[in-house]
């Protein structure tokens, strides 16, 4: 019993964590618009009104306002992008998760320098959409725990197909967990492990984590519910 | 020579400026505009352009999934796509569906001119942004 | 025990549904920045090169072509602001809650039409500022609901300090909730209740729902322990 209310309390808090990372996010996104962006937008703006009082006065550095309001809003522009994939890669809804995987992990390996890559060949996207978000986010996660705790100079993501069922596994050539760190992981640690393994949980699947002073390989696994159903119909046949 | 020009996109501010644009240079001539797919076919079927410019993202039917349809009924009709996705696997997948040449819609106006100018002539075109991944 | 089990499969199921519905929200500003905000960005674009080759050629009318790029850019910072002010209002921050609020329900009233006043002369801000976004969250659903369900022509929000306790109420002269509803709410019905539920658990708070066929009133009730501590010093002082 007192085990159950622990469980339960762990529960409480974790759901308490994550409405409290959702509201960060929400703050962070609206600074971001806020200070950012719309910032960026209004300076474009006086660029373009100079610009157009230049040209109605005939001035004759006209030509040059009008490039320069040009350049703020490449700067604009290139700031939205970069918020709209960091919220969501269209890649994932317009190539399928493969592609998506692919785009995360050369952006990863240009950012930290931590070789990473992708062998997704025998693996047929038959997923449901939100399944492919969720194996999605926990390599997104995945990789943020290599970059922070691994000290790896590699690594690979695999995604294959056994049977209708999904697996993907993430492995590194780093250090492993620190001894104390397993546990703390699914107990009071960070939140992401914790947020891989619902969201998993969420398919009826399960996340494995095993971490040797040679490595860490998680290891997700979706059941065949997670794919969509016309294709199972298909496999069945 | 005038290259004849196609433009599909779904929002309409893109589309009016695009056209807008295209219009003050002498050897492009812009034969019609649509904001599907589905219209750009039928549009292109009757217009015969020898450039398309077509959006990703768009309601009912993507670009990348027009490219075949393009290709199929219009095999003179050269692909460019126009779009916002700046990551390889983007240009990859439309060369796979038959696309010549991909850009980035906030590329200056003299790329998105050459690039309808190299396409129109056979070749291949992809933006200054992400050609270096290819 | 078994209604423990019960307890500890609802919070499962509510994790799975914040899960879900932060990544639905993340899938939706995602594609309002890049189909909508992006685009129109792309657009003034394209106003402002045709401007400036209309200038470089010497013709008279590239004062027209920059007017269209500086209108199409309004449009967009309207787009941008509206977006932040949606994730997380600049108002709770810089001016605080009553503000907020009052900001808040004037928006909802200029769009739905339903006359809401806001009452928090009684209110000393002293809360943490997490406490006061939930509160603020608190309303923002409750008012969702109000829209959504309740057929009310006005309602009234009231914050109010007791001993250094801070209320909030959201009362409206609609129809109340169905029958089946009330009962609903707090199992497999929606998400708002629920959250604003955990929201106030967070920090020790409650929320009450009282719901007659005249209309429904929401008491969210946080205990000392959200206002500053600074302050609480003072007041014991
Ligand atoms: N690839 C890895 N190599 C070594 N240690 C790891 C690896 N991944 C996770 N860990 C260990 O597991 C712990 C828990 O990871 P988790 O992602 O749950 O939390 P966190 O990364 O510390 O914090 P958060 O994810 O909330 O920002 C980490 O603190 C780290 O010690
Ligand atoms: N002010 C109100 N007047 C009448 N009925 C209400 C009111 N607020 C809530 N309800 C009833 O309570 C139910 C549960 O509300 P709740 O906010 O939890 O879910 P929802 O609004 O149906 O869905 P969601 O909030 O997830 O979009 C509603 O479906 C409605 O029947
Ligand atoms: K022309
Ligand atoms: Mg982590
Ligand atoms: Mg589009
Ligand atoms: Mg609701």
């Amino acid at each position: 019993l007192r085990e159950r209310r622990m469980a339960d309390g762990k529960l409480k808090e974790l759901t308490k964590r994550i409405i409290g990372a959702q509201e960060q996010e929400r703050a962070r996104l609206a600074r971001e618009l806020h200070d950012g962006i719309s910032q960026n937008l209004v300076g474009v703006r006086y660029a373009i009104d100079l610009a157009s009082r230049k040209v109605k006065s005939g001035s004759n550095d006209a030509a040059q306002a009008i490039d320069k309001g040009a350049d703020a809003l490449n700067g604009a522009i290139k700031e939205v992008r970069r918020l709209s994939h960091d919220l969501r890669p269209r890649a994932l809804d317009d190539l399928g998760l493969s592609a998506a995987l692919q785009a995360l992990l050369s952006d990863f390996t240009e950012r930290t320098g931590i070789a990473m890559s992708l062998d997704a060949a025998p693996f047929r996207d038959t997923l449901k959409p939100e399944a492919a978000t969720a194996l999605y986010r926990v390599a997104q996660e995945a990789l943020h725990n290599i970059e922070k705790h691994s000290g790896a100079s590699r690594g690979e993501i695999k995604v294959w197909t056994v049977a209708g069922r999904v697996r993907m596994t993430v492995s590194d050539n780093g250090h492993g967990f620190e001894k104390s760190a397993k546990r703390s992981a699914t107990s009071e640690g960070g939140l992401g492990i914790r947020n891989m393994q619902e969201r998993m949980a969420h398919f009826g699947g399960v996340l494995l984590i095993r971490s040797a002073d040679d490595g860490t390989t998680l290891t997700a696994m979706l059941p065949r519910s997670a794919s969509l159903t016309a294709i199972r119909t298909k496999d069945a046949a | 020579m005038t290259i004849r020009v196609l433009l599909i996109d779904n929002h309409p501010l893109v589309l009016e400026g695009l056209e807008a644009l295209l219009r003050t240079f002498e050897h492009i001539e812009v034969v019609g505009t649509a904001g599907t797919a589905r219209a750009g076919l039928e549009r292109a079927v009757q217009a015969r352009p020898d450039v398309v410019l077509m959006d990703i993202n768009m309601p009912q039917m993507s670009g990348i999934e027009a490219i075949e349809l393009f290709r199929e009924n219009l095999p003179q009709t050269k692909i460019l796509m126009l779009s916002m996705h700046d990551s390889r696997e983007y240009i990859s997948t439309s060369v796979l569906h038959g696309a010549s040449g991909y850009i980035l819609k906030d590329v200056s106006t003299d790329e998105i001119v050459s690039a309808i100018e190299a396409v129109a002539a056979g070749g291949t075109y992809f933006s200054s942004g992400v050609s270096d991944v290819l």
